[in-house]
């Protein structure tokens, strides 16, 4: 068991040596049991840190928040920033090294291990508790998720509460990290991959017409691109205008621009649209699921996402956030990839 | 501001015109958004057409022209030289391709003037983005660094010197000469190989435009064509040449015997030595290796007896640099190691030599001074057994190539032998006999003929002792028998493998191999000297097994390569290469990864084109997650541009 | 389904390979239908994914990306992250919904011309019983 | 006016309404969103709160202004396009969605008509339903001027008592629904007046979540520019557009030009959403950008609602739906923010 104490100490200790310029953790939200990330950077504030079933948020987004921050500022804190990170947050890390927009010694990784379980999946918990407010969400026995209602004490199967990606996770545990907490519990997942291998059992006309019913309702709000961390690019395929002004950039150089997605949430546009979020993370995305999370229209992002993960698996053996010195998927070949495809 | 466009619409007879409406090409376009003129011809290359273009450009002062007409890869330089003489840069012309993509490959004339229009008007939506550029201008170093000191690498410095070319020649070996100063005689001809080489060694080494650095190694080369930098490691030899008189005493005190490795190890050498009397530099060498210890204290006889001083315990390595322009890559070969070998004996039985110790068995100036005396006992050989193909032509177990230079040699050694013996019998095993050079078949047939050498087709399976014999097991496959040979010597054609430090080098100068480990070619018929990396040349065995005269003519084709870079004031470049977005460069190093000409770096964790290296293959491009680096010329806003244009009209 | 439907294709031919195997199917006067724009991009490894993406969203009934065979490409390893690159992609789009015969890629050398037609005619034959490309199509 | 309708007819008066297209709270997936329904039995008991806010049908994300054609001979054509001239009748509306659309034509009613806002509204029927128990554990609309019975924005607002709809006819609009189906609505007695008081107070009791003084904020706000809680709130915003896009009252847009063809050019102007959450919403042509951070942007959003639209429009714009708190996938937590900047105003 990851016992946060441990991780409180941790924390506090770097900052009051002031080894670390902050510490991204989570601490208990507003409403109800739900933690939020937070920038702790007075030592006494580290009491404050919680390690729940609802630290459902890949950190490693904010390390490229701050990173991006830090080159703002004229004087910026070269210390290092200290992070608490799950298992897919660690792989993000892993990317985020290999893909060089972080060096090892940016961060301090204190590693939190899953205790054979994950996070949960709000939806799953509203639906269970039938509108109730959980008071208290936290990790129990065997994997087993324990919900406070109204003070009482209910365990609940991983199964029926767990967030889809931590039931279909193989790296419940941190792959990179400086301080390691709870246990190293190996978990194979059944079948990761079955929710892809449905929708490809489908008839190509029932395929398009489940992804139009999904992508009717991409509002455009690209919650899914913002809690990407591998979304940091300055500007973006979707941007309606370039990031890259300078005060002596010219007319002609910003009519370059190039408008490949229209704005409005139109039909064609979504389906581009998250098809080139797709193929951008193909062999970066290590399924932390938040895409899929924050749509507020309940879009099936992950499906995309690991459906290339799945190839990237298949077709090349490559899996992402495993190996940051390793090339990246797009960015390597081996001589005998497949061609069948190839006339 | 937006471009006057241009465009020409080329007839070329009835080649275009008989398939697509020129007319209504040239009708369309003048309509189209931009174009300040538009007119088709009959054929546009001729010299009327051409002026047609120069006085159109500076009557209508146009700043972009579209010729449509043929493949660009006709007339694209023709018509970029027209708009040039008007005053306009080579990149405000470009070619649409009606020809050979359209009017030559359809029938139905309505669509192939429909296609014609829309691939012209995609060309001009191209050219209005187009950048005028120059071509990248590289200073060049004449200078020319040749890595190897055989027979390959001295004829490239001599053609390059006496071109007036200044040569760093680099051997790794205390003298020059390679391989090829260790044979006897050469086939087809049976000239004496040291009395052809050895006048262009000396040659070499006394030519004024030639630096020539033995005992040493390349260590790194940066930069790129033009303009290369060689960090050279000369070893100390702890001998000064320049006093060094050759007088023998120091090797004759020194205590310590080691195997010589210019006869192979048939004979021992002196820690102190010269590899052999027409070494040049004409110097001893200490091997450090070998030598007790230069201090004094633990040896030092030599340094006693040498009069001039010539010893010298102090010297240090040293570490050279040089600026070349070009590099050639002609180290040769070593032979398949025995260790390979062990069913044929070698390494295990003194009488079964490789082919070049036998060379050296035959060589006036060799162990046995030209007799054929079998280094177990020094009794003439009588029956003598030559295995063609050992480790060639071999997938399963060893090398898949021919080595190419075997059955020459071994019908030159088997009728050598038959000159020293006259009793005696030689065997060839062989699997065909490959003998394509000029007068080479000749050569062969007399081996048989003439000398009475039985050659066998088959393969040997095993070579063992038994009573002072070397028994021979093989196979004669013509007349489908087993075969028993109890010879006195064997002697096995090894295979040829690249120089053992081909790996190492092929990495530090970024040059491919082939999967034998050789260094790749550019083109295996028509760029045959030059390797893909810019500026990198390469001769001799280095690329593949090959003879004298083939290495010869490869080092001349090589040395010439070299001379057509430097010999221009500086080299020109295509300005079409990727250019990085700072901006949006977040440093990934992904288009570094990928980049096939090394082109690409970071800086700052910003990526950097090296504009020279860059062949704008725009494979980065592809890469980027971030577009932040594109082809200039080829970027994505014209790729985008070129789609609306041939998908347009989505109404 | 619109039997007379001309598909309109777009094709991404590398310069050395692909875009010279074209201009051989010219040279040897052999006929293929006018239903393939070429654009010639200097290696196949240059094909960014959202090009192909961009012209079905502009309106292409099919794309077709060719450079040169493995081993062969001007640029070494360029057709290899190609290979890569587009094999992902034909996984995921029909994955999406769009039909698979709409995305191809081909390997044609310089001399190639008979099979650079062979490519297009039956490209082209695949595509027509298919009918317009609306699924990605921007349609405003 | 006040009616009662027994909810076995509700179906029936939705029938009479064949001229006008009817929208209705549907479920998808986990979430409800007004889509048009051919007929309407019942409102569904389970029904809370729809995702995207009524604010959808005013002001849709996507409004074609005009298409514009640049002919090779004839030169520059525009040709206005106005919505579509179709009713459309909305059951189900929660008093926070309505008041929003009211909000909403402040801005773009009274000071400068927008054709396209007017058009929709004016062919638009809000038909409410009152709160009770109240649809979501975020609920604050007490707090800014609402309530769970809120009227205001609505023609007709349906309260359920029980077997029927406690029914107020609250606008000509509202009339002319009711007269359609006269039949099925009956006049209330006492009884039912009292039920649907009940309710209201009963409601009105189940907050739990306010904002103290909300009226009050602009005066504490206005000090609070450069304080730094805005700088640790937003430090976990992703900077999406959930809040915004789902927020009934915000408005904000990008006017944009699609292309169909670029040659012959051809295309739409288009008035699509944006918002100030966006990092390029207020990015200058310079590349300077007045909002450069992300604290500057949860600023923006606070000040607009509590400060700036209370100073040119005396009122609050924000109708406490809670879909902000509900959504923000990083639970930044509006009322919160509210109510700690009270705290350490002193």
């Amino acid at each position: 068991m990851v016992k946060i104490s441990d991780v409180r100490q941790e924390a506090k200790r770097l900052l009051e040596k002031g080894k670390v310029r902050g510490v991204v953790g989570y601490v208990p939200g507003t409403r109800g049991g739900w933690a939020i990330p937070y920038l702790i950077q007075e030592a006494e504030r580290a009491e404050q840190l919680v390690w729940d079933p609802t630290c459902v948020h890949n950190l490693a987004l904010f390390v490229v928040e701050e990173k991006k921050e830090q080159a703002k500022q004229k004087e910026p804190d070269k210390r290092p920033l200290a992070v608490m990170v799950k298992g897919c947050d660690s792989r993000a890390i892993n990317v985020l090294l290999q893909e060089k927009f972080i060096n090892r010694e940016e961060v301090v990784l204190l590693g939190v291990s899953c205790e054979n379980s994950g996070v949960v999946d709000r939806r799953k918990i509203t639906h269970l508790l039938h509108g109730q407010q959980a008071g208290e969400i936290r990790f129990g026995d065997n994997g087993n998720i324990v919900v406070v209602v109204n003070s009482e004490r209910r365990i609940f199967d991983p199964q029926e509460v767990l967030a889809d990606r931590c039931l279909e996770c193989q790296y419940n545990f941190p792959v990179v990290f400086d301080y390691f907490y709870g246990e190293k519990i190996k978990k194979t997942p059944p079948a990761p991959y079955a929710q892809v291998e449905k929708l490809e059992s489908f008839s190509l006309e029932k395929r398009r017409q489940f992804w139009e019913e999904e992508m009717a309702r991409c509002l455009r709000c690209y919650a899914c691109r913002s809690v990407c961390p591998m979304c940091y690019c300055a500007e973006c395929v979707v941007d309606p205008i370039s990031f890259a002004v300078e005060p002596t950039t010219t007319a002609e150089e910003k009519a370059k621009k190039i408008k490949w997605i229209e704005k409005s949430p139109l039909l064609s546009e979504n389906f581009v649209y998250h098809l080139v979020r797709a193929i951008h993370l193909a062999g970066r995305c290590v399924d932390c699921g938040e895409c899929e999370r924050v749509c507020p229209e309940g879009i099936s992002i992950r499906l995309l996402n690991k459906k290339l993960e799945r190839e990237a698996l298949r077709l090349f053996n490559y899996v992402a956030g495993t190996d940051s010195q390793a090339p990246s998927l797009l960015s390597t070949f081996q001589e005998t990839d497949p061609e069948d495809f190839i006339w | 501001m937006r471009k006057k466009i241009g465009v020409f619409v080329c007839h070329c007879g009835i080649n275009i015109a008989g398939t697509v409406d020129v007319k209504t090409v040239a009708k369309e376009l003048s309509q189209y958004p931009g174009i300040e003129y538009a007119v088709d011809y009959v054929y546009m290359c001729s010299d009327p057409g051409q002026n047609m273009i120069i006085e159109k450009i500076m009557e209508k002062k146009l700043d972009g022209v579209v010729v449509a007409c043929c493949s660009p890869n006709l007339h694209e330089s023709t018509f970029r030289r027209a708009a040039q003489s008007a005053g306009l840069n080579p990149f405000e012309c470009e070619i649409a391709n009606i020809r050979e993509q359209c009017s030559w490959v359809h029938k139905d004339k309505e669509k192939a003037t429909e296609k014609a229009i829309k691939i012209t008007e995609g060309v001009v939506e191209k050219i209005r983005w187009n950048e005028r550029l120059q071509p990248i201008k590289v200073p060049v170093t004449k200078r020319a660094l040749i890595i190897g000191g055989g027979i390959a690498g001295i004829q490239t410095a001599l053609d390059l010197a006496n071109s007036d070319i200044e040569v760093v020649l680099v051997e790794k070996n205390p003298s020059i000469g390679g391989h090829m100063i260790q044979l006897s005689e050469t086939f087809p001809t049976l000239d004496c190989s040291q009395c052809i080489l050895t006048p262009k060694m000396v040659e070499v080494s006394k030519h004024p435009k030639v630096k020539l650095y033995t005992y040493s190694e390349v260590q790194e080369v940066s930069g790129y064509v033009g303009n290369f930098q060689a960090k050279i490691l000369q070893k100390p030899r702890y001998v000064d040449p320049d006093k060094c008189t050759l007088c023998d005493e120091c090797s004759q005190v020194c205590p310590v015997v080691v195997p010589n490795e210019f006869d192979l190890g048939l004979t021992g050498r002196k820690a102190v030595y010269i590899p052999f009397p027409q070494a040049i530099p004409a110097t001893y060498t200490l091997d450090i290796e070998a030598c007790p210890g230069v201090l004094p204290i633990a040896c030092g006889k030599c340094w006693d007896v040498c009069e001039p001083k010539a010893i010298n315990f102090d010297m240090q390595p040293e570490v050279i640099e040089e600026k070349v322009g070009a590099v050639v890559v002609a180290t040769g070969y070593d032979l398949y190691d025995k260790k390979n070998m062990a069913e044929y004996g070698y390494g295990k039985y003194p009488d079964v030599l490789d082919g070049l110790q036998f060379e050296r068995l035959l060589s006036a100036s060799g162990p046995t001074r030209g007799k054929i005396l079998r280094p177990s006992d020094h009794m003439e050989p009588k029956e003598i057994v030559f295995i063609q193909c050992a480790g060639s032509r071999d997938p399963e177990l060893h090398n898949k190539y021919c080595s190419r230079i075997c059955c020459m040699y071994t019908a030159k050694h088997a009728k050598l032998y038959k000159h020293h013996v006259h009793d005696g019998q030689a065997y060839v095993f062989y699997i065909d006999i490959r003998a394509g050079g000029k007068g080479y078949e000749e050569f062969v047939n007399r081996s048989m003929e003439e000398e009475g050498v039985l050659y066998l087709r088959g393969k040997v399976s095993k070579v063992f002792e038994e009573n002072g014999k070397l028994v021979v097991w093989g196979v004669d496959t013509l007349a489908g028998q087993d075969i028993e040979i109890r010879a006195d010597m064997v002697v096995l054609a090894m295979a040829i493998r690249p120089s053992s430090g081909a790996e190492k080098l092929a990495k530090l100068l970024k040059v491919a191999q082939d999967s034998d480990g050789f260094f790749a070619e550019a083109h295996p018929k028509l760029r045959p000297v030059e390797s893909l990396t810019a500026g990198v040349f390469l001769a001799g065995v280095a690329q593949a097994p090959k003879d004298i005269p083939d290495t010869v003519s490869q080092a001349g084709g090589a040395a010439i390569k070299v001379v057509s870079i430097l010999s221009q004031p500086e080299l020109l470049h295509s300005p079409l290469v990727a250019r990085v977005n700072k901006s949006l460069c977040t440093g990934c190093g992904m288009c570094v990864e990928v980049c096939p000409f090394s082109a690409i770096s970071l800086h700052e964790d910003k990526a950097e084109v090296n504009e020279v290296l860059c062949e704008g293959c725009g494979t980065c491009a592809a890469t980027c997650l971030r577009a932040a680096i594109e082809v200039k010329n080829l970027t994505h806003l014209q790729i985008y541009d070129m789609l609306g244009v041939y998908l347009g009209g989505l109404r | 389904m619109n039997k007379d439907h001309e598909p309109r294709i777009v094709a991404f031919l590398c310069k050395w390979c692909s875009s010279a195997g074209s201009d051989m199917a010219g040279v040897s006067r052999l006929e293929y239908p006018p239903n393939v724009i070429p654009i010639t991009v200097m290696c196949s490894g240059s094909v960014s994914p959202i090009y192909i993406l961009s012209a079905f969203n502009l309106g292409a009934d099919g794309v077709l990306v060719s450079g040169c065979h493995p081993g062969d490409c001007h640029y070494i390893k360029g057709n290899m992250y190609a290979r890569r690159r587009m094999a992902l992609l034909k996984e995921l789009l029909p994955y999406l919904g769009l039909e698979p015969e709409r995305f191809q890629m081909s390997w044609v050398s310089a001399a190639e011309g008979v099979k650079f037609t062979q490519i297009i005619k039956d490209f082209v034959a695949q595509l027509k019983p298919l009918g317009p490309q609306t699924y990605l199509r921007r349609s405003l | 006016m006040e009616k009662i309708l027994k909810k076995s007819d509700l179906g029936k008066w939705v029938g009479k309404l064949s001229a006008f297209d009817c929208y209705a709270p549907t479920k998808e997936n986990d979430h409800w969103e007004f889509n048009q329904v051919t007929y309407l039995d019942s409102l569904p008991e389970d029904y809370t709160q729809v995702n995207v806010p009524l604010k959808k049908v005013v002001l849709p994300n996507r409004e074609v202004l005009f298409n514009f054609e640049d002919n090779r001979n004839g030169g520059p054509h525009i040709q206005e396009v106005l919505p579509e001239e179709k009713e459309v009748v909305v059951f189900g509306v929660r008093g926070c969605d309505a008041r929003g659309v009211a909000l909403l034509s402040k801005i773009f009613s009274e000071s400068s008509p927008d054709i396209y806002f007017e058009r929709r509204k004016n062919q638009l029927y809000v038909v409410g339903l009152s709160c009770y128990p109240l649809p979501g554990d975020n609920c604050f609309c007490l707090s800014v001027g609402g309530g769970p019975f809120s009227t205001q924005g609505m023609d007709i607002l349906l309260s359920d008592i029980g077997r029927k709809y406690f029914v107020e006819v609250l606008t000509p609009k509202g009339e002319k629904l009711v007269e359609l189906g006269w039949e099925f609505f009956a006049e209330p007695n006492d009884q039912d007046r009292q039920d649907r008081l009940r309710r209201e107070k009963k409601a009105q009791e189940m907050f739990n979540l306010e904002i103290h003084e909300a009226e009050k904020k602009a005066g504490v706000l206005h000090h609070l520019f450069e304080d730094k809680i805005w700088k640790t709130e937003s430090f976990r915003c992703l900077k999406c557009g959930i809040c915004t896009y789902l927020c009934p009252t915000c408005h904000c847009f990008d006017i944009a030009d699609e292309l169909a063809s670029p040659v012959p050019l051809q295309g739409k102007r288009v008035r699509v959403w944006d918002t100030c959450q966006f990092p390029d919403f207020t990015m200058h042509s310079s590349g300077h950008n007045p909002r450069p951070d992300k604290s500057s942007r949860l600023r923006q959003r606070i000040m607009h609602k509590f400060l700036y639209f209370v100073e040119t429009y005396g009122e609050i714009m924000c109708t406490g739906c809670g879909r902000c708190v509900s959504k923000c996938p990083v639970g930044i937590d509006i009322v919160n923010i509210l109510n700690r900047v009270e705290s350490h105003e002193g």
